[in-house]
Formats: C-alpha cells, sequence, structure tokens
C-alpha cells in the first residue's frame, strides 16, 4: 500500500479530531444553550465527516465506503432535524406542537 | 496506522465525556437533550474508527445502529420536554 | 494484566454502585434505573468470561455472548413490566413512592 | 502499557462515572440520561471484549429502546419529584453501612476475576466444531438458533408473557382501547419530517441487520429491536396511531414467531429425532424460516412493551 492515503487519512482525521476538540470547547465556554447547541452540532458533524472522509482512504471495497458515507449522511441529516427540534423546545415558551 | 485510529478513538471518546460533564449539570431540558446529539456523534465516529483500528467490519454496524437509536432516544427527549412543559401549564 | 482484568474490575464496581442506588434511593424509578445498572454490570462479568474463553479462531467463547443477549432482552421486559406497574400505581394514588404510612 | 491498555482503562473509568452519576444525580431525568449514555460506552466495551452481537444489542436495546421507555417513565412521573419523595439519599450511619456492603460486594467480585482459573473454561472449540451441520457462520447465531435453540424459545414467550402482564395493568372501562398517549403530529412539521427519514431508513437498516446475522454479527433480536423502535418513533411523531390491543391482526403477529418456532421444534422428532432437532441437509432454511415469523413477533412484542397498557378509547 502506497504512502499517500496513509497521509490523507492521517490528515482528516487529525482535523476531524480537532473539530470534536472545538465543539467541547464551545459546550464549556458559551454561556446559553442556543449558541451551545450551535456549536456543538456544527463541530460535530464536521468532525464525523472528516472522520469518516479519512476512513474513506482506507476503505476496502465498494460497499464499505459507502456504509460510511450512509452513516455520515444519517447522522447529518438526523442531527440538523433534531437540532431544530431541540432550538424549539429550548425557547422559554415555545408552544408544545 | 492502526495505533493513531485507536488513539484518535480514544481522543475523541474523551472529548465527548468532558462536554458530557457540562451537558448533564444541565440546568435546561434542552442542554440533557443535547447529550444524546453529542453522544450520538461522537460515539459513532469512535466506533468507525475502533472498527477500521482492530479489524472488526461489524463494529461499523453498531456505529450505525447507534447513530439510528440516537436520533430516536432525541425524539424521545424532545417528546418527553414537550409533554412536561404542557402538564405544569 | 489483560482487557478482560481491566474490564472484570471494573463490572464488579459497576454491581456495587448499582446495589447502593438500589438499596439506597426512595424513588422506585430510580431503583429500576439502579437495578438495571447492576445488570449491565452482571453481563460485563459474563463478556469478560467470554473474553478468556477466546479459542478456536474466536475473539470469545460464543456461549456466554448468546446468554447475554437473551439476558439483555429479558431485562427489557422485566424493566418493561416494572415501568408499567409504577405508571399504574402512580395513577391510581398520585404518588409514586413504595412508603406504606400516610 | 501499551495504547490499547490504556484505551481501555480510560474507557472502563468512563462507565464507572457515567454510572456513579446516574446513582448520584437528584435530578431523575438527568439520571435517565446518564443510563443512555452508560449503555452506550458499554456499547463499546462489547466491541473492545471481541462481542459486536452483544455491542448491536446494548447499543439498540440496552441504551436505545430501554432509553426511550424510562424517559417517557420519568417524564409522567416529574410530578412527584418535588414532593416529600425527592430523591435524597439518607445519609448518617445507614449510607455509611451501605457503602461498606456495597463496597464489599464489589470487592469480593473484583477478586473473583482476579482469581479465574487459568487457562479459562471455554465451550468455542466444541462451537466451531458442530457449526458446519447448522449451515450458519456465525457461531453466536448457531448457539442462539441451534445448539441453545429451547432458551430462544423460552424467551419469545416470557417477551409475551410481560405483554399480557403490562396489558392486565389495565382498567376494565379501557380495556379493548388503545395503549399509551396519543401524539399529535407537530405544527412546524420537523417532528414529521425527522419520522418519515429515519423510520424507512431505520426499517432497511433492521432487515439488514436482521439478514446479515446468519453469517456475520446480528441476527433476530438486533434486527427486531431496531425495528419495534422505528414503529414507536412513527408512534411518537403522530404518523400511526397504536393499534386497539384486541385487534386480531396484532394478536397473530404476536404468536405467529413462538407458534413457527414451536411447530418445527415438534417437526424435528419426525425429522431429525428430537425436539428442535433439524436435519442437516435442511438446517439453515429450517433456521430462517424460524427467524423471519419471530424477528416480526420480537418486534411488535418490544414495541408494544414501550407503549405500555392499554388507557384511551379510540379516536381521541
Amino acid at each position: 500500500m502506497s504512502l499517500a492515503p496513509h497521509t490523507l487519512t492521517i490528515l482528516a482525521i487529525l482535523a476531524g479530531a480537532f473539530f470534536f476538540m472545538a465543539g467541547t470547547i464551545g459546550l464549556l465556554r458559551f454561556p446559553d444553550p442556543l449558541s451551545r447547541l450551535h456549536a456543538l452540532t456544527k463541530a460535530d458533524n464536521l468532525g464525523l465527516g472528516l472522520v469518516v472522509l479519512g476512513l474513506l482512504f482506507q476503505a476496502e471495497g465498494l460497499l464499505p465506503a459507502l456504509k460510511l458515507v450512509a452513516i455520515w449522511l444519517l447522522v447529518l441529516l438526523a442531527g440538523a432535524t433534531i437540532t431544530q427540534l431541540i432550538a424549539h423546545a429550548a425557547r422559554p415558551n415555545g408552544s408544545a406542537g | 496506522m492502526d495505533d493513531f485510529l485507536l488513539g484518535a478513538a480514544g481522543f475523541v471518546l474523551a472529548m465527548v465525556a468532558l462536554g458530557l460533564v457540562r451537558i448533564l449539570r444541565g440546568p435546561g431540558d434542552a442542554d440533557r437533550i443535547m447529550a444524546a446529539q453529542l453522544l450520538g456523534t461522537g460515539g459513532t465516529a469512535a466506533l468507525l474508527l475502533l472498527a477500521q483500528a482492530t479489524s472488526v467490519p461489524a463494529a461499523a454496524d453498531v456505529g450505525l445502529v447507534l447513530a439510528l437509536l440516537a436520533a430516536f432516544v432525541s425524539v424521545a427527549f424532545v417528546k418527553g420536554a414537550e409533554r412536561s412543559k404542557v402538564d405544569g401549564k | 494484566m489483560t482487557d478482560a482484568t481491566v474490564y472484570g474490575v471494573c463490572s464488579a464496581v459497576l454491581v456495587g454502585l448499582g446495589l447502593f442506588g438500589l438499596i439506597m434511593h426512595p424513588q422506585p424509578l430510580r431503583k429500576i434505573l439502579a437495578f438495571n445498572l447492576i445488570g449491565g454490570g452482571i453481563f460485563l462479568l459474563f463478556g469478560v468470561v467470554a473474553r478468556r474463553g477466546a479459542a478456536a479462531g474466536l475473539g470469545g467463547d460464543p456461549v456466554p455472548q448468546a446468554l447475554v443477549i437473551t439476558g439483555l432482552v429479558v431485562a427489557f421486559a422485566a424493566t418493561a413490566l416494572t415501568v408499567a406497574l409504577l405508571l399504574r400505581l402512580f395513577e391510581e394514588t398520585g404518588r409514586a413512592t413504595l412508603r406504606s404510612d400516610g | 502499557m501499551t495504547l490499547a491498555m490504556a484505551f481501555d482503562i480510560g474507557l472502563a473509568l468512563l462507565v464507572v462515572g457515567v454510572a456513579t452519576w446516574t446513582i448520584v444525580a437528584h435530578n431523575t431525568f438527568a439520571a435517565v440520561v446518564g443510563f443512555v449514555a452508560y449503555g452506550l460506552l458499554l456499547a463499546l466495551v462489547w466491541v473492545r471484549l471481541a462481542a459486536p452481537d452483544v455491542a448491536l444489542t446494548e447499543a439498540a436495546l440496552g441504551s436505545g429502546l430501554t432509553g426511550g421507555l424510562l424517559l417517557g417513565a420519568s417524564t409522567r412521573l416529574r410530578r412527584t419529584e418535588t414532593s416529600e419523595d425527592a430523591a435524597e439519599l439518607p445519609a448518617g450511619a445507614l449510607r455509611l453501612t451501605a457503602v461498606g456492603l456495597c463496597t464489599l460486594v464489589a470487592a469480593g467480585l473484583s477478586a473473583l476475576v482476579l482469581l479465574l482459573p487459568v487457562p479459562a473454561a471455554t465451550l468455542a472449540p466444541q462451537a466451531m466444531a458442530s457449526i458446519a451441520a447448522t449451515g450458519l457462520g456465525n457461531p453466536v447465531t448457531a448457539v442462539l438458533m441451534a445448539y441453545r435453540a429451547i432458551d430462544t424459545l423460552l424467551e419469545v414467550v416470557v417477551l409475551l408473557l410481560a405483554l399480557v402482564g403490562i396489558w392486565s395493568l389495565a382498567p376494565d372501562r379501557v380495556w379493548d382501547s388503545l395503549p399509551g398517549p396519543r401524539h399529535h403530529a407537530d405544527s412546524e412539521g420537523f417532528l414529521t419530517f425527522i419520522a418519515q427519514l429515519l423510520v424507512p431508513v431505520g426499517i432497511l437498516v433492521g432487515i439488514h441487520i436482521f439478514w446479515v446475522g446468519s453469517d456475520a454479527p446480528g441476527g433476530e433480536f438486533q434486527g427486531a429491536t431496531i425495528l419495534a423502535a422505528m414503529w414507536v418513533l412513527a408512534m411518537m411523531a403522530g404518523l400511526v396511531d397504536a393499534p386497539p390491543v384486541s385487534r386480531r391482526w396484532l394478536r397473530l403477529v404476536l404468536v405467529v414467531g413462538p407458534a413457527v418456532f414451536f411447530a418445527i421444534g415438534l417437526a424435528g422428532f419426525a425429522m431429525a429425532g428430537g425436539f428442535l432437532a433439524y436435519p442437516e441437509s435442511h438446517a439453515k432454511m429450517l433456521i430462517v424460516a424460524i427467524e423471519m415469523p419471530v424477528t416480526l413477533s420480537i418486534a411488535a412484542a418490544l414495541a408494544l412493551l414501550v407503549a405500555g397498557p392499554p388507557e384511551r378509547a379510540p379516536g381521541r
């Protein structure tokens, strides 16, 4: 196996780990729930995306690679919608639907 | 390479754990619902890394199930928070 | 020291923690939670025994692993039943407590 | 110390930390969130212990479905939290005694783990020796469906018994009505959207996990749990309503699994000379023939266990 995919994997996963760290720092430092929510979801979805990207270079075959992408898409779409739901629930006078 | 992936999985887990401390303390329910979000994303990432690092491809399936069920639990959280609001009125 | 030893001690601590919650918490729902915590510890102990039995090209002994899967399902059924009992008690009496006085 | 060992120790400490939170948290809702985290971390531990089948079950059932069930209960019981039963742990001598007792139990169990015999007892070689006769590739599924199939049959019956127990809690006046609270579709549509997105994907994943179970980690319990979670999700989002518990089709779905299982078990007397014995040439076909209806029955039973006893008339 050549060195190039390994390097790309390491770079992408390091970047992904950085975004997870950024999300956690945002969570620890931001004062109100809505901005914490924002920091958390943006950073984590990017973090997972970069981790998936890094692992794609290591995937053996098309099917495992597709599964990785599918997992990321699932988390991304579900996460975005749930963020809306949480923001809705966090509003002090949010109607209960 | 495997050691690097395992280390990355450990790092992501450690970050999730740090975030959990903040979240579990609350004060609001919204903060606690975020715990499911954080665990879903971070746990999935850790499992995918673990699958590659330890050559257990099935761990990716566990990650998939985790992502799905984390979304399910988040919806249950939101429904719960809404319901207690209605009860409180 | 092996990974099995680490998780073995971990499972023992979990059983101890869950037992503490089970006998000390006054709220029934917290007792149910604690009981499930003990369950997790016991299942983990099975997992450790399975891991130590790695042989014949397998990472662990499949028999205790299968036992844990059945155990998890039964534990869920028991939890659902106790939760339903608790909710019914609350509906009848307006309280969710095990105290008989008052 | 290797990196893998450091990872294991860190993960074990994390599990213990989350478990401690679940016990000491003041707010019950927060404790339930802690429990969900506990189940999720245990799923990681199961992967580390080379038990991906168990990891799947833990993630789906131990964390997901149990979490949903307990969250619902804690929301309904929330009004009692501020009353005299607040989650204050008793203090003083009683507490010290309890701490002592629990430390003793934990220490005893730890000693047991450290003193386990070497070499360890194992049934793995026996399990692998006869696996060819079952036609399966996953030894855990072979244990569940062939070597110890009678345990699995009884377990499916246990699920039905638990369901009968829950339904028996319904007062007479609401018998033959719908289980659980009525959920309405939300006005802004986010919940409807996420349910419409997740339910089809989840059904696919459930069938996938069930189907690969013969040869790879997965199987009927894991697949059925995912299917059950998707049905509960559709109910929570107001996409479908729970069926009245007296519907004939519902009863049929619940018993078809154990009935087929039992029938094929009895046929074993004629085909291979014993209860639940499979003739070698058709073992895999028979196992799959049992697994499909059993998965359906388990999924229905699990979802209805979460939904609870019947409590309201239809159309309300």
